[in-house]
């Protein structure tokens, strides 16, 4: 059993959910700026204490695979804000060097090696990946994050099958986006658009181990997470995770929404600020105010040692920030280049 | 088909089919149906949703599934519209459409008809990358047994889609364009048809051809303004629909003109532009008086990078370039 | 609950069970004939008995899909054998013309639209057929047929995802033809390439009611196929069969060989003549020996009034055979024509 | 590369390239591996896996499931051989080959490589019907990112194997037909590689030039004997690979002989023959002395019944009148 995480880890991971928070918020006012932030784009928001908490797990060699909601993950990773941005935004110095925008981002040297945004789509190529690490015969794994629409999809399934069969060293990280607060522990959530009672019944009918966890406690996640990715590391196959989530308002108009007001850290003591289209979700859901009211409450950290967290954070977007809309689009007639690798 | 003055987005007039062809034929059901995806001209279509309630079936994520629904509720009577989103979205559904749809009733020796309608936003749309980019239209040309319609103009997407709704019984592609949406146009107040199978010339011209399919249409016709003021006279013509396929008219503009450039908004190779023009060079080989050019995307993936982007994108200057090169 | 089958309707599906044996051991004779029976093809020897109860059960205005083994379903269904050996020749007289093959027969007014090879491709198609007949307000439903293997595919999985959500009128018969005799009745059989104990489970998550039958037993599969299909003709969704049958030993081999000897039905009283390779499985897996013996056990037949049933479906299929080879191949031109239907 | 007297058949010299790959590189994997399908020629391929074991993994029936692990792994570093079997199984992993294998290295910007090659055995191959009978690299040449090899003979299948399995860096289709796998012919006995994108001039000739792909190739050998009795001395180019496509070597022998016919067996529309007859058009206009003309599937499902079938199949005989149509 892994050990409960104590609050030097928690405060860390709240400052990587920070990070998240403030990257994701500010590119919502970017997209104020006209021509700035071309095309739909999807954020973390509501989310992060599940990436921060299974990223913590991972061991550089492994493989990371995400979806169209994939900023959260990238950062949990580790990857340079300021090459996210950059590629959101198009640019030259982005991840993938603007080819790829807010969809596509990729980091090699830290797993993630291509990102579809494909729904479901992501599920097979990271059963490819656990096959080539397995056959290496590393411990490393390959973990692949997808929302609750992936098992719509017959990719999804197929996967999971093959994985199952071929016992590969994968951790699946189901982020169901959907549950209303108080069902996020507890079992039988329902979705519209399945007919399973709840989603892990899927992989548990093919015998991957599933289980289901509020995906707003990174303690619950990393309980979760732990002994899974330990079995996979051991060659015991894949393992699957339902990460209970509760949608941030602002992820429920077609496009991200900031609802009321900046999310600011202070309303987890001074609730009564909050707006009131977030204060029933700020009260049950944000993982941030969450935690930052565990840790106060626990006497872990101080308010104004959270706000030095939030305060950093802050300070590497707007660096970040800075550094992409200086950084220049790459040229044009290079849209026409590298199509082939050169052969080996 | 007199427009009488009123003018209508693409958008509005392709829903204003919708809503007379739900209440025209109760065999219509619609799949999906957000038409217009991420696009602000969603709201035209939310109407027909409160509407027509019990016509819209609201699926989960499984494209392949809802096609093959699609095409198994067609045999069996009903007349779906399957909205399958982005146009990338599509090779999910390949097995249904390509492997059952296009082949039930050729195949069923003409038992079978299967009068599905598959609709996908398309193309280039602008930040859409190498996954919400794809027009898989020349896919589908290769695939015998399926129709496919390319509605260019908003009086051109009620008349066509009335005809695929109503009248049609073979499987049809609807390949709309994400940038076609917001275009403008007359359109006539009632109903009326378009037959599939019946190009339209729809700018006449005596120095070259400009063979155009669905949002090239539009780009054809900005080309055609460019090219008048250097002294081209550019005949634009619309196949409206590729299969089936009306080659003679094509092939009278071609024969008059002497010159051709054939564009589509799909890569190049064994792409539409690239089709249309060997079925000229094979037909009317003699009547050429230079070698035919083609309007295409290069054969790379689409970038997302705004700059890049545009530069993949066959724009009205790139048939402005092919046809001063064919009339040189 | 369904009432137990009487003596006449088990003998009169014996007898047609009967009739596709005898219909798949000719063809089997007819590969002999060079260049007569061209392509590859299956037979439905041994699991006789699921089509025979399901189709039973079906009225005219039921659709039917099935799979490439889908011989013994048609027959079932009541198509004319000759249609079906003509076309399974490439004949102007088959049920498609001659176009379709023994991979794609169809019979509209028997609700058989289209009959897809594709592994796990009919159960959309059915899925749709069972919307249409809903929306109509009938009591219709669609029956599919499809193998283990079509579970695999994530086009079944949408397709029973898609059911349950709708709750269409879909009866779904899965015949799982890999599974030793005894286990036949009992549960948790794993596959070689599916990952569930046992393939019931994958309906079960979706929460589709689903039942694992010995396909061999015709009171079995009634059983089980009575009440699914009244709730789904009573609007109360789909049903799923998991029908469990011992592979014929002539269906393992890449082209069906017939094992010995041709079919005796008095095997079913003089055991010691069965072929030794197929003894084993005339024992204690062939449904048409088995129900003929419970017959003869029971006093509900004898051993001559059974002779004159196979008698008749020799020659039937003798008649048949006779039509179809004496059938004209469709015209070669003819291939370019129909490949649209004219506009309304 | 010389032959040295050998004779093997295609299947024999595909499993020989197939066995010293496996033995060269440990991150060969292969993800099925029937390879030759219901073919007697599956007898050839059955000791690769007694030899060996661990290398081969027998997949479910999901190639939407193995062509996308296919693809990760190869992202991850392995070398996987995908066996998709049948042509028309393809389209049920489009999704991964089109949407994800084919973009990475383009969308990645470079920095992810995909050597991952799928197999289909395709084509029509003898009452197959509509569903066993695809063969879909037209609709792969439309997809950017992918490359297509189209062995035509023994020989060849052995070096482009090679080549594929141990060069090459990016997706790969091998588009093997069902009908090749018992063709005869020389095979040098060591190793050797045919690096991509350089096509061959299979039979030398003065008058006419027939670009043929695959299967096309023993039918425009034939062809050519047929002509050669009529004084129609053909050129047989067989170009090898699609992507990337050596045109120079194509351009030059229709430059030299001054007429054309392309041929591949897919479908009419938007297919294979269509698209290097626009390439020829394009390019070598001035020289040709008669309009171009190509060999292809007419645009029908493939029909069950032998004359139906034979009718829609090109054969040496269709090359045969197409030839002498452009020498008439
Ligand atoms: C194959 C496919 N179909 C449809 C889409 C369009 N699409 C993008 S995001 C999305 C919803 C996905 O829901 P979920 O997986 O739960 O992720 P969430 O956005 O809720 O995090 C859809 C349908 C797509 N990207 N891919
Ligand atoms: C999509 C697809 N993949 C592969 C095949 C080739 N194939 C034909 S039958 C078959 C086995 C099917 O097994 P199952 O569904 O259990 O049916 P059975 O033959 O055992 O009755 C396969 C793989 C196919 N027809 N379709
Ligand atoms: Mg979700
Ligand atoms: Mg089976």
């Amino acid at each position: 059993m892994a050990e409960a995480l104590g609050a030097d880890v928690l405060r860390d991971l709240l400052a990587q959910m920070l990070l998240i928070r403030r990257f994701e918020e500010r590119l919502i006012h970017l997209r104020e700026d006209a021509g700035l932030l071309r095309g739909h784009y999807h954020v973390y928001i509501g989310q992060e204490a599940t990436a921060v908490a299974v990223c913590r797990r991972l061991v550089p060699a492994d493989y990371l695979f995400t979806t169209h909601r994939n900023h959260g993950h990238l950062l949990a990773r580790g990857v340079d804000p300021a090459a996210l941005l950059a590629e959101i935004l198009g640019r030259a110095t982005g991840c993938n060097g603007g080819r790829g925008g807010t969809l596509h981002p990729v980091a090699p040297a830290l797993g993630v090696l291509h990102t579809s945004a494909i729904v479901g789509g992501a599920l097979p190529l990271a059963a490819g990946a656990a096959l080539a690490a397995r056959r290496r015969g590393t411990d490393t794994v390959a973990v692949v994050f997808f929302g609750d629409g992936a098992l719509e999809e017959g990719a999804a399934y197929e996967a999971l099958n093959l994985a199952a069969l071929w016992r590969l060293p994968l951790l699946l990280v189901c982020e169901n986006n959907s549950v209303p607060p108080a069902l996020r522990r507890a079992g039988q959530y329902p979705s519209s658009t399945h007919a399973a009672r709840e989603l892990a019944d899927v992989p548990r009918a093919l015998q991957i181990p599933a289980v289901v966890v509020d995906g707003a406690d990174p303690r619950a996640v990393d309980a979760a997470v732990a002994p899974l990715l330990a079995r996979a590391r051991a060659g015991e196959g894949p393992g699957f995770v339902e990460a209970r989530n509760s949608r941030w308002p602002g992820s429920y108009p077609l496009w991200p929404t900031l609802v009321g007001a900046d999310f600011e850290l202070a309303w987890a003591w001074e609730p009564e600020r909050v707006p009131a289209a977030l204060a029933e979700w700020s009260a049950s859901s944000d993982p941030i105010l969450l935690l930052a009211r565990d840790l106060l409450a626990a006497g872990a950290a101080t308010r104004a040692e959270l706000l030095a967290l939030d305060g950093a954070a802050r300070a590497a977007i707007a660096a970040a920030e800075r550094a992409a809309r200086a950084a220049p689009e790459p040229p044009a007639e290079q849209a026409l280049a590298g199509v082939f690798a050169s052969p080996e | 088909m007199e427009a009488g003055g009123r003018e209508l987005t693409f958008a509005e007039a392709m829903a204003e089919a919708l809503r007379a062809c739900l209440a025209a034929d109760e065999r219509l059901v619609v799949i999906g149906g957000g038409f217009a995806g991420l696009t602000p001209a969603a709201r035209y279509f939310a109407p027909l949703l409160a509407e027509f309630p019990d016509r819209f079936l609201a699926p989960p994520i499984a494209e392949l599934g809802i096609a093959g629904i699609g095409a198994g509720a067609a045999m069996a009577g009903l007349r779906p519209i399957v909205d399958l989103g982005t146009g990338s979205f599509a090779f999910e559904a390949f097995p249904a459409i390509v492997n059952e749809a296009a082949i039930a009733y050729y195949t069923s020796n003409g038992q079978t008809a299967v009068p599905v309608l598959y609709h996908l936003h398309s193309g280039i749309r602008g930040a859409g990358a190498a996954q919400h980019s794809h027009a898989p239209h020349a896919l589908f040309w290769q695939t015998p047994g399926l129709q496919i319609m390319l509605p260019s103009a908003p009086a051109e997407v009620k008349g066509l889609l009335r005809w695929a709704l109503l009248r049609s019984r073979n499987p049809t592609i609807f390949v709309n364009h994400y940038r076609l949406f917001a275009e403008r146009g007359p359109v006539p107040e009632g109903d009326y048809e378009i037959p599939f199978g019946q190009a339209r010339v729809v700018r006449p011209g005596r120095d070259v051809t400009l063979i155009a399919c669905g949002v090239m249409v539009p780009r054809a016709l900005a080309a055609a303004e460019t090219l008048a003021g250097e002294g081209i006279d550019a005949e634009v013509v619309d196949p409206r629909t590729l299969v089936p396929l009306d080659l003679d008219t094509l092939l009278a503009s071609v024969r008059k003109t002497g010159r051709v450039v054939t564009a589509d908004e799909t890569p190049r190779s064994c792409g539409v532009a690239g089709e249309l023009l060997a079925r000229v060079c094979e037909a009317v080989w003699d009547a050429l008086k230079a070698p035919p050019r083609r309007v295409a995307i290069p054969d790379v993936s689409i970038p997302f990078a705004a700059s890049q982007e545009e530069y993949v994108t066959p724009t009205a200057a790139r048939l402005v370039e092919a046809a001063r090169a064919v009339c040189r």
